[in-house]
Order: structure tokens, then C-alpha cells, then sequence
């Protein structure tokens, strides 16, 4: 967190300052362990294994909070007898079709009963869709002594009882002794009076179960009562100034924005469909209709009427997996015609590099908007397999548009940071030459699309035609007015768009437009909620003024949970939103985040619906029926409990299952994609794990052209240990050649003692540093780090493994001459024997186009 | 009008009539360092701002002069960021005002070995072109189980984490419209 | 490779002027090399070595230098020597005053110490980073610092060379004559207690011995320079005198210095190895074989003129040999961390 | 005026380097070059006439008092800049007056005065001034002269993220580095210490504006130590000089008098 985001870690060095205990787990020894309590040196790709074990030790050693857990979490929930767990079957729930190649959730269930979750099911896709109609959980499926062996709390139990102390330093290669004092830290500073929070970045959601990473957090959270309190919660740092913002009003192809789903093909044929799939019956997404239609008026204005759908049938339809990966293997098989890059740079930022550049040579046409030049507008000239002679420029058929784009001070906009915080940035100058904002090309390009359209008539290109396209221009250049574009975000009235305050105003009968529900409140009033600026030292320490937070500017979510059921704080210390039986509300330094009038004793009535289902003690809202989840009935693809797997390219055997790899994952069976073999692959015996540094930033392209920060860090490199280093005949500041089957990239040298080998099975174990910021344009070059990792994901987000992955390291620069990465493997397959990744039923997966094998039926039936 | 001695040009005559013997201190002053402030108090204003890079979102202030940057620094009352910013926020003013900006559109032809320089406003008219004519061609109305798709796979679009929410709103807006799907940003990697 | 970003004036900041106000503190530092890779020296060589396992008895930070090495060029030892030069010239001229059969010796001392003091500013200037600026050098009187001390000097000594050349060798004006003899003591010596005073761990340590020794070498050097011009035989003597007592002087106080330095064995390992041990053997070579040549119970004109040659030669040497000792010492940070941790 | 200063709390610091960045920005200085080091994650080696404030990176196979480990090792950062002596090499050494010393008692160069005669680069005993060779002039930290006649704290202090780096007046950075240091000793980091405060700690500066709270040897950071203002030994050489100019005077009367007199 030191190394990036350093402004954040004040925080983290405040709270040490006032007595905290800092721990920190990292393969490496970090800016971050120099200053922690406590570093925990870890094998990449385990930490499902470490934090497993830390809920073996929470509930073995009754650490766990009881009244929290009973009340506010799914702990008591009786769960279908038809339920197996992993310790039944060697690694794999109960529910996996050998046929489809993926699970059948539904045994996973509730007794008797669906439910949806709060964030996953709805905008992932996944399976079969479910009504969720009547979905309550009825008190006699409840077993609130959480003694009843298919409860929740039970099978949670059975599920960690093998991960023990003693298998943390069997996996994860941590001494016991290390271990203990973690869990033993977290277990001391959680309770009534204290919290402990978890901080992660995508060294936990770069794997092939990422997700089940944060769920491991969110189980050891709930047990110990740290979630919805201050000092509590499990914080995503998240990497880029508003990738909070895009996940929220997502350029995601899954979701609409505020987390709506997009139209399943198969299923979502028309609206009524559509909300009776993904509306809940009870909790907040009960509310479901009310968005989308708002949505739709949002963007379809007067066309969106009651007797078309609001014009739901504009809107495109998924059939299946189109993330990004996806999308580039379908650029490589010659695919797509056209591509918008804007602000990223795949060539140099995404994984398989050499696959990436192929997808952008399979192009007709790309356009790329940044600064300068990156990478990915340069393919064409200097790339690696141009600069080989793999290719040349007059092979490559695609025509390439760089624009330069505007500065975040040349224009006016809001970021949303990591904490849901929208900060409004005032334009503080004009762009120079043709550098021009996004809103401005994509707004002049609307214009232009609806004039070519103008005179047709087919059904296809009634959403251009009908799109509402009217915003303010500004000045010569036309930039488009992007307070306007907020005032829409936020919503209106309809017809006389009147801002909305609040997201309970929206409406789903036409009378109110709202582009992105969760942000309604942000132009409150009819002002710029996001750009209030009171002092922080002018205000109490939420600072409630400063910014706008959605939703309706809570600062922490599920707040109510920090409050004991009677609605009082569970400590003085810990005080934050409470019920105030005098108002007879919900108070506190927080905007509380629940029925602001619903008394803690408040219970459902027989037959009630929606909201009204909601009881005084369910401060989960956004959860069916208002728990905390820890074990997960519904929404994920890969099993409701996190359970160990070893990565696609590990080292090791998985200790604990016959099953080694997440039997859901993703993968790309393809020629330009070749994978290591499971593990102990005698050509690639080393653990490489990715990461960036402080002084750079991603893919680089907003830092590897700053001479300030280029001799901050000025070359690549790697850092390996002292004994890989004698191993390898490695010397500090020398070069060494990285490689996997997929590429290889040379590096200099740091030979550090911040990397230690791991002794886990009685073997010594190597960990390689990559940092991955460099290529090879821009004022400081070097290879890139995702020359060396490949097409794998987590099957819930399509979220690459990048984090851990097998490779082999040799001291000296990386030989000239042709090497086709893109094309054929580096190396042939040895005659040693590929261990399977797979149990045997869950061997055969079919592969979909563009060589995808996915536990997902649909992918394998695209459109 | 009475001669004062501080007045004297030479610095020498100066350390004998103000009593800095030494010369160490004010003797020495030059006229600029006598007048000495900080450039920041020229300017014509202060734009409060967000720092572009991660996801923390620290205060910035931008200072401006003559429609020109002339420092960008952390924003004090910024209950995020007090102030500070790392190396990277720190670097912020050679960022949005370096030399490697390039303020021309450029363009390749296919097969082109070289880039040229277009004007805009035809780059803009070009790419309307294209996307028109590879939606056209590639749109799919509905699977062959007769489900609507009303879409297209032929265009794709990534990038958004580092755009503001305005900006993606209306990227998400106008590509869903025209059918586009494909549709993803930093937030998948 | 056209990279369709270019390099504008601001090298090294590569902020645009015509978006970015460019007026900070630096904004005006000149840069003559553009940033990239090629074009700056590396200071010092790539660490290799793990960091944490590479540990000297007393620590240090990855050898790198504590202090910064003198940034002197050749101009200024050229000037040590000329100054000093100037300074024995005038000392000489003042005390051969009124002598009848001196009087050559004493009008080509004057003229020494007229060239001397014309042509030191000149080189001092050479040396100056902003030469323009020379005359800085006299906008302050600072006690503290030798070198203002010595710019006054010169500069006084300049003004008084140049009176006493005018006045030649009449009766009055002894305060001008005396008076230039004080500055050409000052100029003779002023520049040891410049190099004392510095934090320079060898030239410190030496702070008591190298004014003598400049002291003494100024003597031997403008008697060295007088072995080369042709004087009358009563001339040859005085000079000769006074070329024997300084070339002494010089060797003893050589080696008094190489003394008091050698308390810092680190440090004092600059007159061993290297550029600069080379160059204080030399000199010690030269002054030596000067001062017994010069002691040798004979006369001829290859004597002298060997011995001019060789004293000349020596001086220079000597003065190169200090800076350069100089700087082999600041770079080695132990020289600095040993002697200091003696102290305590 | 008061004197102002930064107390440097080493034990906060996490190697950033936001100082360095927020210096060169402030000051608008060009980078130096793109130099690997080897050296850890430093980069810039030393503070220079470009690099005003550097950030030392110490890898030790030793451990610090009260941090849990796998393995017996530390990494200490240390934020170095100019220490605006109480007496200060440079300033005493240079014949211009470009350096002096300010109503902050801060020690600053007057670029506009400074003719690069290279005297203060060898008169600094922390090595911290040094003379551009393409500009000509020696260069330093100015304790953020310009910001601090408009009230503002120095750039680098100002980005600092932990307040590794504190300015303030020299007096109130004291008081608050004392506690900070009994409250390490309280925590059981007895490593801790405070460099270069006070002037019986460091008498030959008589105490440092920029002062230090370190956790290993000084010279561990490239600090001397035990520096002195070359200046206090001054006096010596002028007296070893005043006898050998009366020894030069006498000899030239011994030469006169025993050669031209005959």
C-alpha cells in the first residue's frame, strides 16, 4: 500500500502512530512490510489457504463475534441437504456437470429457498437465470444456537478444519509461529471495542479465484464483526483515478450503469423478462424497475415509452463472455473490425502482450486517444516481432487514428476514488493543439453517427436516431457541457427536469430520467455535489462536505451493522450510526445507510414485499434478505465457499485437494497461448508474481514520459534473492533473461534480501519480482512484464491471472533473432508428463471460439 | 531626507554601516532576493482539482497565469490527502504540460510505414465513416434461436479508468446504442 | 526512430513553455545535455553487490562519496603556482630595496609581481562557472572565508604591484613597497589556509603544514624561476640564498605535511595510489632532486638552469598533486568516516 | 523571524520519493539522467546541484527492535537535504555573499550573485552543495526561501504523505522530536536517536536546521559522523601561515644580507 498509494498509507501511519498493529503479507518485502508491525513473506497464490486458516483459528479458538455473527450474518441459515462440500468430493462442490462443464449451483442453496446477491448474479453472467420470487428466509430455517450441521456456521466450519497452522507452512511455505501471531493480531483488535480492516489491490484479484481472495476477507470479517464499522470493512485500492467511476457507470460490457445487467440474450427478451430475472422480491433490489426505466428515459428521452418497453429493445444483448480477453482472441481470429483504446494501453498493460499486438494487426481500423503515442498506437512500426522481423509494417493492414487527448486541468469532470468519493476536477486551462476531452470525441462522433444515419429507416438504427443527444457546447472547440452530463447522471424530473435528490425520487412509470441510479443525489439541489470543497479541518472526521459519496453520500457502507441489533453503538469507541429512539430515526456522524425510520425492532409482517422485508437487524440492504453472507447461496461460479486452488502455473501439487486448479476458471486453448505445465514444470521451476512501483505508474504511459520520474526508476528490472541469484549466477545491477513459454524479456538485476526463498515440503522455493510498467517507447524503455503472462481468469470476473505463474530465469541479456511467441511456443513440451490440472470430471470442458473453455454453457453457443 | 546606509549599492560598504560585519546575513542581500516571493502569488487563480493518477484521489491546486500553468501541489483542505501527494501526483504539472504531448492527430494507412498528420476534424469524419460502415456490416439482429441481439461484435472499445464518469457515461451511452458490446476498461485487469 | 515527441528548450524539465510558466528557483539552471540515456557519465559504477550482505567493518552507504569532490580545473593549481610566485616576488623586491647591485633583481621581482598578480585573477577567473561574474569576488568582505580574504589580497597586492612598478626603485613609497611585501605574504601562504579550510578530509588534516608548505614552495618556486634569468653574480647569490632556504623549507615541509595528512591513513592513501599518488611521488621527486641539486658545493650554468627546471617543475607538480589528492579523497567516504569517528 | 527547519522522522519515512519530485517540481530543476544504480530503489544516488532532497534506501540483514520478520532484515529510508547549519561550511566560505543567511536562518544561495568560484562544494561537510559545470553555479536547497516569505511551508515537506518530513520553527521541531523520541524508546526502539539537534551533539556545526531522527549509525545514510564547520580550525592555519610568512621575510633578509651585501 506504501508502494502505491502512498497518500492513502498516511492513514495507515496514522492509525500505527495511535497504537495500531500493521500486518502485511507479501511475497516480497515491501515500501510497505519496511514500516508494518508484522511481514508475512508468502508464496504467491496462496492466500486463500492463509486467510482460510485464519477462519479455522477465529471459530476453532471461539474468537468469533457471537451476537454480531448470529444477528447479521447468514451464519444460522440451514443450507439444502443435497449441499457437498469440497472435503467430500476432493476439491469440487457438489452440483459439477462433467456435460456442460460447469456447476449447477442450485444445490448450494438455501433450504427451500433462492436468493439472489447483492453484486455478481445480476451483472455477471452466469448460469440459469432464477426467479426470485418469495425468496424470504423463514425462521424455521434458521438455527440461531448455529449448532445444526447444515447451517452455515457449521459447514463453514467443517470446510476450513484442514487448514490448519501447520498447512499454512506446508502452502503458503509461512512458519507457523508467523501465522499464529497474524491471527492471533486480528482476533485481539476486533470485538466491541476495536476493528481491523483489510486492504488488498489486484495482488488479490489477479488470480484464477480472485474473488473467492476478497470472500476469504469477508468471511474472516464477518466472523470478527468488522464489517459496516469504523476502522472496519475490507478496501479495494484501486489503481486509477476513477476506475471506481467506470465500475460504477461501467465501460464494462456486462453491466448498465448502477450495476444493472446487461440483456441476456437467451433469457432477457424483453423488459418484462428482464426485471423479472434480476429484480429481487425483497431487499433493496426490489427496486429494480424503477432504474432501468429511469435509465432508458435517460437515454432515449422522448422515444421511451410506456408502449415500447421504454425502448428496452434498443439495447444490445449479451450471449455470453465479451470481456476483454475475449474480445482480443476474437481481434487475433480476424473478428473485429474496429477498436476504440482510450486512456489504456493493452500492449504493454494486458496480459500475453505478443497476443494483444496480434488482436491489434487482426484489426481493420483502431483508434487510440492518450497523451503521446503509446505502445499500442506504435504496434505497427516497433514492436518486438516489427523490430525481429516477425512482421512487417506492410503486412500489417490496420489503419491506426491517434488522438491526443485532453489533460484532466483541461477539462471539467468527476473521478470516483476508491472510497465511492466523487471529486468534481475543474478545468483550469484550454487544451493545447487538437487535444481534445473524451466527452468531446464522443460526443462529436454521436453527431456525426446520427447525420450518417439520418435518412435511414431500419429498425437497426432507431437507437441512434432516437438517442437523447443534446448537450451545451462550449466555446470554439464545442466541448460538450460536462455538468450537463452530471445533471443526467444524476436525474431528473420529467417534464420539468427538476434535479433529483435522492435515489428513492426515482420513478418507473416515465416521470423521472436518471442515468446512473446510485449517483442520484450527486447534483442535489441542482448543485455540484461532487465539487464541494469545505475544509476537512472545518468539519468532523467523516467530512460529509467534501465530495459527494454514492450512495446519497454515505461514507461507509451497511453502517447500521455499527450498532448492536438494539440499534445502540457496541461501544463509545467504536460509535458511529445509531437509533435515536427519541427521533425515532437513525443518526450519527454517517448519512446511515438504512430505512432511515425502521426501528431496530422492527419485523416483517407475514406477506410483505419488497423493502418492507427488510427487518430492523438487516443491515445488509442490498442482500435479499439483509445478512451478511458467510457462505454464498448464489451469485458466484465457482463454488460458495473460497477454497484453496493452486494458480494455472503453480510449482506444487495442491496440498489439500486431488483438484488443483479452480475447476471453473477460464482458459484460452490456443496456439498463442500456451500454458506451463501444472506444476513442477522442469523449464519454468521459479514463482513470478507482478507488481508496480511508486514511482510509475501502470502500463506507463502517464509516467515513463516524465524525465522526473523516469530517474527515480530509470530501467527493468527484476528482484530475486540472494540464493536464486547464486543459483542463477545472477549478479546485482547485471541482466537476466525472464522467460515463460510465452515470451521472454531481459531485465537488470536487484539482488535483495527482500526476497527470500521459501522452504515449503522440505523443498527451497523461488519467487521472481517483475515490475511491469515498462516497454519499449516513451522516455524510459524496457521489456514488458506481460510478455511473459498469459490468456487465464477468475470465471466470475474474467479477471486474469497475473499475480502468480511459473517461469524460469538465466543470467544475460535475451539473444537476438526471430522468436514467434504470438505464433508457436518457446519451447517444446518436454517428456515429462503434464499433470492434470483437473479431477477427471471436470476434464473434457468444451472449448468455445476462439479457443475459450469456460465452465459457462452459453459462452459455448454464441450468437 | 536622511542617507540610509542600507541603501548603499555595494554589499561591502554595507556590511560596515549595517553592522553585519561578517557579511554572513542582510549585507548580502541582493535586490532580487530582497523582493523574493513565491511565483504563486502572481497568479490569476487557483483551480481546485483531483490528482489524475490512482485511485486515492488527492486535492490538487492548479495555479494559472496568462491562461499557462505554473505549479500544480497538493490542496490542503483535501480531508483525503491534507495536502501531500506522492512522487507521481507530484509530477503532475510535467505531465499535463510535457513536451511529449503530442497535439496533432496522426494517422496510418494501411500497409503505412510512417505516421501523417490529419486534421481533426477529417479524423473525426473518418472514424464516423468506419464505425458506420463495421457496424453495418457486421450487426446481428438475433440468434438462430430467433433471441434478439440487436448488437454488433465487430467494434470494441477499452479504456475508462483514467476518464471522468461524464466521459464514460457518454462512451457507454452512445456504444450501447449503436449496439457495441464489447465495451471494457482497466477495471477488468 | 522519428519519435513524434521532440525535445524543446527546457531539457531536462520537458515542460511545455507555451502551457507552463517556467519560473522557478532552477527554471533558469542551464542544462546543456539533454536528458536520455548517452549523453550524462555515470558517476559511479553499478552497485554489485546484494546491498544488505556487503558489509565493510565501518559502514558506509554503498561507497559512495560523503563529500563532494573539489570542482576546481587546472586554472587554479596553474594559479596556486603564479600566485605564489607573485607573492615571493614581492616579498623579494621589498627587502632588496635600495641595494645598488641588486637592483635588476629587484626591478624583475616587481615586474613578478606585477605579471603574477595581472595574470591570477586572470586564471582564477578562467575557473569561475560564471566568469562573467569575476568581479563578485570583491562584492563582499567575508573574514571568514580565506578566499575572500585571498581576492582582496590579490586584488590589493594587483593595485600595489602596480605602484611599485611605476615607483621603481626611488627613495620613497616604502609604505606602497611594504605593503605590497604584506600582500605578497599573504599571497604566498593564504592559498594553504584555503585549502585547510575546507572539509576536504585531507586537506583539513594537513591544515596546519600547507600554509607553510605553500609558504615555503612560494619561495622555492620564484627562486626556481630567477635560477632561468640571467643576473649579475651578486644577484645569483641572494637568489640563489634564498632559493636554498626555500627549497628546504619546501622538502621539510613536504614531508611534514605528508605527515600530518597520514593521520588519516585513509585519506593520506591519495599520495600512494592513483593519479594523485603519481602526482605527489613527482613532485616529491623533483623538490628533492631541486634542493640537493641546489646544495651540491658548485657552479654552472646547467646546475641552475636543471635546477630552475627542476624546482619549476616540482612546485607545479605539487600543486596538481594537492588537488588531485584532494579529490581522491572526498571520494572515498571512509576517509571521511574514520577520521570522524576517531575524533569521538 | 524565527528559525524555521525540517526535522527529518526517519522511522515514518516509506521511500516515496514524493519528496524529491515535489522539490524539482517546485523548484522547476531537471532531472539528472537516467542512471541504474544497483543501489536498492535509489536511483539518484546523492543530493546534487539537481537533487535537492534525495531519499537514501538501506537494506540491512539485521532486524529493528519491535517489528516481526521472517527473516532477521530491515530497510531503512532516510530523506536527506541541505542541513541549514547554525554554522554552515558554505555560507562562511563564500567570498561573494551569494550564500547568506536568511531571516529564516536558513543558508541560500543567491543565484542571481553566486559566479561558481567552487568554494562551498569543499567547504560543506555533509557534501551536499555542488556547482552545476554547464550552469556555472552551485546549487542547494533554499528551505523553500520564496514559499516561506509567503508563509508556505517548503514543497517537499508539504507532499511528504507520512510527515516523515516536519517544518516548522526550529524550536517547536525540537520539542516534538524529543517526544517522538522518548515515545520510540517507550516502544522499545532503543535503535532510535536524534542527529545532528542539538550543539552538544554535534558541536561542529553547533547544531543543524535540518535535523534527523535516525535508527542506524549515521554513515549508514551517507551522514558524517561527526562533522565540523571547517571554519572553527581556521584560525590555526592563519597562525601556522603568519610564521611561515615571518620565516619567508627573514630568509629573504638572511639572502639579501649575506649575498648582495659583500
Amino acid at each position: 500500500m506504501a508502494e502505491c498509494h502512498p497518500v492513502g498509507f498516511q492513514w495507515v501511519m496514522e492509525a500505527k502512530r495511535r497504537g495500531a498493529t500493521i500486518i502485511h503479507v507479501d511475497p516480497r518485502f515491501t515500501r510497505t512490510s519496511a514500516v508494518a508491525d508484522l511481514h508475512v513473506p508468502i508464496r504467491a497464490g496462496t492466500d486463500i489457504a492463509f486467510l482460510g486458516a485464519i477462519v479455522n483459528y477465529i471459530i476453532s479458538n471461539d474468537r468469533w463475534f457471537r451476537e454480531y455473527v448470529v444477528n447479521y450474518t447468514n451464519a444460522p441459515a440451514i443450507i439444502n441437504e443435497k449441499f457437498q462440500d469440497t472435503e467430500d468430493l476432493d476439491g469440487l462442490f457438489s452440483g459439477w456437470d462433467a456435460e456442460k462443464g460447469q456447476y449447477d449451483t442450485s444445490s448450494w442453496g438455501y433450504e427451500g429457498v433462492e436468493v439472489s446477491p447483492a453484486a455478481g448474479h445480476r451483472e455477471m453472467f452466469s448460469g440459469e437465470p432464477r426467479s426470485e420470487r418469495g425468496a424470504m428466509l423463514s425462521a424455521e430455517k434458521l438455527d440461531p444456537t448455529l449448532s445444526d450441521p447444515r447451517c452455515v456456521f457449521q459447514i463453514v466450519k467443517r470446510h476450513y478444519s484442514r487448514y490448519t497452522p501447520e498447512m499454512v507452512e506446508e502452502t503458503c511455505g509461512v512458519p507457523r509461529e508467523l501465522f499464529l501471531k497474524v491471527a492471533e493480531a486480528l482476533c485481539e483488535n476486533s470485538g466491541r471495542d476495536r476493528t481491523s480492516a483489510f486492504c488488498y489491490a489486484v495482488g488479490w484479484t489477479q488470480h484464477t479465484v480472485g474473488v473467492q481472495y476478497i470472500r476469504t476477507a469477508a468471511i474472516i470479517q464477518l466472523l470478527l464483526g468488522n464489517i459496516g464499522r469504523p476502522g472496519g470493512g475490507i478496501m479495494a485500492l484501486r489503481g486509477h483515478s476513477s476506475i471506481q467511476g467506470s465500475t460504477d457507470i461501467p465501460t464494462l460490457y456486462n453491466m448498465l450503469p448502477g450495476y444493472l445487467p446487461m440483456p441476456k440474450a437467451t433469457y432477457d427478451t424483453d423488459l418484462n423478462k428482464y426485471v423479472e430475472y434480476n429484480k429481487s422480491a425483497t431487499g433493496w433490489w426490489s427496486e429494480f424497475p424503477k432504474y432501468i426505466v429511469s435509465l432508458l428515459k435517460a437515454w432515449y428521452g422522448e422515444a421511451a415509452r410506456p408502449d415500447n418497453d421504454w425502448c428496452y429493445g434498443y439495447l444490445p444483448h449479451i450471449t455470453g463472455d465479451h470481456s476483454h480477453m475475449v474480445t482480443v482472441a476474437a481481434m487475433a481470429d480476424r473478428m473485429v473490425k474496429g477498436y476504440f483504446v482510450m486512456g489504456e494501453n493493452p500492449a504493454v498493460g494486458s496480459m500475453n502482450a505478443a497476443l494483444q499486438r496480434k488482436g491489434l494487426r487482426g484489426l481493420d481500423w483502431l483508434v487510440v486517444r492518450d497523451f503521446a503515442p503509446t505502445e499500442t498506437a506504435e504496434f505497427w512500426r516497433s514492436a518486438p516481432e516489427v523490430v525481429r522481423g516477425e512482421v512487417t509494417p506492410e503486412q500489417i493492414g490496420t489503419e491506426v487514428f491517434f488522438f491526443p487527448c485532453s489533460a484532466h486541468t483541461e477539462k471539467d469532470g468527476s473521478f470516483t476514488n476508491t472510497q465511492r468519493l466523487l471529486q468534481w476536477h475543474h478545468k483550469a486551462i484550454e487544451p493545447p493543439g487538437d487535444c481534445r476531452s473524451e466527452l468531446h470525441f464522443v460526443y462529436h462522433l454521436g453527431k456525426r453517427l446520427k447525420e450518417l444515419y439520418r435518412h435511414s429507416d431500419a429498425a437497426k438504427d432507431r437507437p441512434i436516431l432516437d438517442l437523447a443527444w443534446n448537450y451545451r457546447e462550449i466555446g470554439e472547440m464545442q466541448e460538450p457541457d460536462a455538468e450537463e452530463v452530471l445533471a443526467e447522471i444524476n436525474g431528473y424530473t420529467l417534464p420539468e427536469r427538476n434535479p433529483l435528490s435522492a435515489y428513492t425520487e426515482v420513478k418507473d412509470d416515465g416521470s423521472t430520467a436518471c442515468g446512473c441510479w446510485i449517483y442520484c443525489g450527486c447534483r442535489k439541489d441542482g448543485v455540484n455535489q461532487t465539487a464541494r470543497r469545505k475544509p476537512g479541518s472545518e468539519q468532523d472526521w467523516v467530512a460529509l462536505q467534501w465530495g459527494w459519496a454514492w450512495p446519497a453520500n454515505r461514507r461507509l457502507l451497511y453502517n447500521r451493522a455499527s450498532a448492536d441489533p438494539d440499534g445502540n453503538p457496541w461501544s463509545e469507541r467504536k460509535k458511529y450510526v445509531w437509533w435515536d429512539a427519541a427521533q425515532k430515526k437513525w443518526t450519527g456522524f454517517d448519512t446511515p445507510d438504512f430505512i432511515a425510520t425502521r426501528p431496530p425492532d422492527y419485523r416483517p409482517p407475514e406477506g410483505a414485499e419488497g423493502i418492507a422485508t427488510l427487518s430492523g437487524i438487516d443491515p445488509f440492504i442490498m442482500q435479499a434478505e439483509g445478512k451478511g453472507w458467510l457462505y454464498d447461496p448464489s451469485g458466484l461460479l465457482d463454488g460458495p465457499l473460497p477454497t484453496h486452488y493452486e494458480p494455472q502455473e503453480s510449482v506444487l501439487k495442491n496440498p489439500l485437494y486431488g483438484q488443483q486448479c479452480n475447476p471453473a476458471r477460464l482458459e484460452w486453448i490456443r496456439r498463442d497461448n500456451p500454458y506451463h505445465k501444472a506444476w513442477g514444470d522442469p523449464h519454468y521451476p521459479f514463482v513470478a508474481t507482478t507488481y508496480r512501483l511508486t514511482e510509475h505508474h501502470t502500463a506507463g504511459g502517464m509516467s515513463r514520459w516524465l524525465p522526473w520520474l523516469n530517474e527515480l526508476q530509470p530501467e527493468m528490472f527484476i528482484e530475486v534473492s540472494p540464493e536464486l541469484a547464486e543459483l542463477r549466477g545472477l549478479e546485482n545491477g547485471g541482466w537476466a533473461t525472464v522467460s515463460t513459454i510465452r515470451g521472454e524479456i531481459e531485465a537488470r538485476v536487484l539482488v535483495t534480501e527482500r526476497l527470500r526463498p521459501l522452504n515449503i515440503q522440505d523443498e527451497v522455493l523461488h519467487q521472481v519480482g517483475i515490475p511491469y510498467h515498462w516497454s519499449w517507447i516513451g522516455r524510459s524503455t524496457g521489456d514488458a512484464a506481460n510478455e511473459l503472462t498469459a490468456f487465464v481468469a477468475d470465471p466470475n470476473v474474467s479477471i486474469e491471472e497475473s499475480k502468480a505463474f511459473s517461469v524460469n530465469v538465466v543470467a544475460g541479456r535475451r539473444p537476438p533473432g526471430p522468436r514467434a511467441a504470438a505464433a508457436a511456443p518457446l519451447t517444446e513440451p518436454s517428456g515429462f508428463e503434464d499433470p492434470p490440472r483437473d479431477l477427471e470430471a471436470v476434464q473434457g470442458k468444451p472449448i468455445g471460439h476462439h479457443g475459450l473453455r469456460t465452465g459457462k454453457k452459453e459462452l459455448t453457443e454464441e450468437g | 531626507m536622511k542617507f540610509d546606509l542600507n541603501k548603499l549599492v555595494w554589499p561591502a560598504l554595507r556590511q560596515v554601516s549595517s553592522g553585519d560585519v561578517a557579511g554572513l546575513g542582510k549585507a548580502s542581500f541582493s535586490k532580487r532576493t530582497a523582493s523574493l516571493k513565491s511565483r504563486l502569488s502572481d497568479a490569476d487563480r487557483v483551480v481546485p482539482s483531483v490528482c489524475p493518477y490512482c485511485g486515492v484521489g488527492c486535492g490538487q491546486e492548479v495555479y494559472v497565469k496568462d491562461e499557462k500553468i505554473m505549479d500544480i501541489e497538493g490542496d490542503y483542505a483535501s480531508p483525503i490527502s491534507r495536502g501531500c501527494l506522492c512522487p507521481k501526483g507530484s509530477a503532475t504539472m510535467q505531465l499535463v504540460t510535457g513536451t511529449h504531448r503530442h497535439q496533432k492527430v496522426l494517422y496510418r494507412r494501411p500497409y503505412g510505414t510512417k505516421w501523417e498528420e490529419i486534421p481533426l476534424q477529417d479524423a473525426m469524419d473518418m472514424v464516423a465513416v468506419r464505425v458506420k460502415k463495421a457496424r453495418d456490416a457486421t450487426w446481428e439482429d438475433q440468434t438462430g434461436k430467433g433471441h434478439p441481439l440487436r448488437r454488433t461484435l465487430g467494434i470494441a472499445h477499452l479504456g475508462g479508468a483514467t476518464l471522468d464518469n461524464e466521459e464514460n457515461y457518454l462512451i457507454k451511452k452512445l456504444f450501447t446504442s449503436l449496439g457495441m458490446v464489447q465495451i471494457e476498461n482497466q477495471a477488468r485487469i | 526512430m522519428n519519435l513524434p515527441w521532440s525535445h524543446d528548450p527546457t531539457l531536462g524539465r520537458e515542460m511545455n513553455p507555451d502551457f507552463a510558466v517556467l519560473t522557478g528557483e532552477a527554471a533558469e539552471q542551464k542544462v546543456k545535455h539533454p536528458e536520455p540515456k548517452g549523453t550524462t557519465t555515470t558517476p559511479v559504477p553499478v552497485w554489485s553487490t546484494v546491498p544488505s550482505l556487503s558489509v565493510q567493518p565501518i559502514p558506509d552507504y554503498y561507497r559512495l562519496p560523503l563529500l563532494k569532490q573539489p570542482v576546481w580545473i587546472w586554472s587554479v593549481p596553474t594559479y596556486f603556482y603564479v600566485g605564489g610566485l607573485a607573492g615571493g616576488g614581492a616579498v623579494l623586491a621589498a627587502v632588496l630595496h635600495g641595494k645598488r647591485s641588486l637592483r635588476t633583481l629587484a626591478f624583475i621581482c616587481r615586474i613578478l609581481a606585477f605579471v603574477g598578480t595581472t595574470i591570477g585573477p586572470g586564471l582564477l577567473t578562467w575557473d569561475l562557472g560564471k566568469k562573467q561574474r569575476f568581479y563578485n569576488m570583491l562584492r563582499v568582505f567575508r573574514p571568514t572565508s580565506p578566499m575572500s580574504i585571498g581576492s582582496w589580497a590579490l586584488a590589493g597586492s594587483g593595485g600595489l604591484a602596480t605602484l611599485a612598478l611605476l615607483q621603481g626603485d626611488r627613495e620613497e613609497g616604502a609604505a606602497v613597497r611594504w605593503a605590497l611585501a604584506g600582500g605578497g605574504l599573504m599571497l604566498a601562504g593564504y592559498t594553504g589556509v584555503l585549502l585547510g579550510n575546507t572539509a576536504n578530509p585531507l586537506w583539513h588534516g594537513a591544515r596546519r603544514s600547507l600554509p607553510v608548505l605553500f609558504t615555503a614552495s612560494s619561495m622555492a618556486s620564484t627562486a626556481g624561476l630567477l635560477e632561468f634569468l640571467p643576473l649579475n653574480r651578486c644577484e645569483e647569490q641572494v637568489a640563489d640564498r634564498f632559493g636554498v632556504i626555500g627549497k628546504i623549507a619546501e622538502t621539510a615541509s613536504m614531508e611534514i605535511m605528508e605527515r600530518e595528512a597520514g593521520r588519516n591513513p585513509v585519506a593520506a592513501k591519495a599520495f600512494e595510489e592513483g593519479t594523485s599518488g603519481l602526482l605527489w611521488k613527482s613532485a616529491k621527486a623533483l623538490v628533492v632532486a631541486g634542493t640537493v641539486l641546489s646544495l651540491l658545493p658548485f657552479k654552472a650554468r646547467w646546475k641552475r638552469r636543471l635546477g630552475g627546471t627542476l624546482t619549476t617543475a616540482g612546485a607545479i607538480c605539487l600543486r596538481y598533486a594537492l588537488l588531485e589528492a584532494g579529490r581522491q579523497a572526498a571520494r572515498d567516504p571512509q576517509a571521511v568516516i574514520i577520521e570522524q569517528r576517531s575524533r569521538r | 523571524m524565527t528559525a524555521t527547519g525540517f526535522f527529518t522522522d526517519t522511522t515514518v519515512c516509506i521511500g516515496c520519493k514524493a519528496c524529491e519530485v515535489a522539490c524539482k517540481q517546485w523548484n522547476q530543476l531537471p532531472a539528472d539522467g537516467d542512471f541504474f544504480s544497483g543501489r536498492s530503489y535509489d536511483n539518484t544516488i546523492h543530493l546534487e546541484a539537481t537533487t535537492w532532497r534525495h531519499v537514501a534506501f538501506v537494506e540491512r540483514s539485521v532486524p529493528l527492535s519491535g517489528r516481526t520478520t521472517a527473516h532477521p532484515f530491515s530497510w531503512l529510508f532516510m530523506s536527506d537535504v541541505c542541513k541549514h547549519c547554525r554554522r554552515a561550511g558554505c555560507l562562511e566560505a563564500c567570498p561573494t555573499g551569494a550564500i547568506i543567511r536568511t531571516e529564516f536562518e536558513s543558508v541560500y544561495v543567491q543565484p542571481d550573485v553566486c559566479n561558481g568560484c567552487g568554494y562551498c562544494v569543499v567547504a560543506c561537510p555533509f557534501g551536499v552543495i555542488n556547482r552545476r559545470q554547464d550552469d556555472g553555479r552551485a546549487w542547494k536547497c533554499t528551505l523553500c526561501y520564496d514559499r516561506q516569505r509567503d508563509g508556505m511551508e517548503p514543497a517537499c515537506a508539504k507532499a511528504c504523505p507520512t510527515d516523515s518530513i516536519l517544518f516548522g520553527p526550529v524550536e517547536e521541531l525540537k520539542r516534538h522530536a524529543e517526544l517522538r523520541l522518548a515515545e520510540l524508546h517507550r516502544k522499545g526502539v532503543t535503535e532510535a536517536y536524534l542527529y545532528g539537534m542539538k550543539e552538544e551533539d554535534q558541536p561542529g556545526t553547533e547544531g543543524l536546521h535540518a535535523f534527523f531522527l535516525l535508527l542506524d549509525r549515521p554513515e549508514v545514510y551517507n551522514l558524517p559522523p561527526d562533522p565540523a564547520v571547517p571554519t572553527k580550525s581556521c584560525a590555526v592555519s592563519w597562525g601556522c601561515m603568519a610564521l611561515a610568512a615571518a620565516g619567508m621575510v627573514a630568509a629573504g633578509m638572511v639572502a639579501v644580507r649575506r649575498g648582495g651585501e659583500k
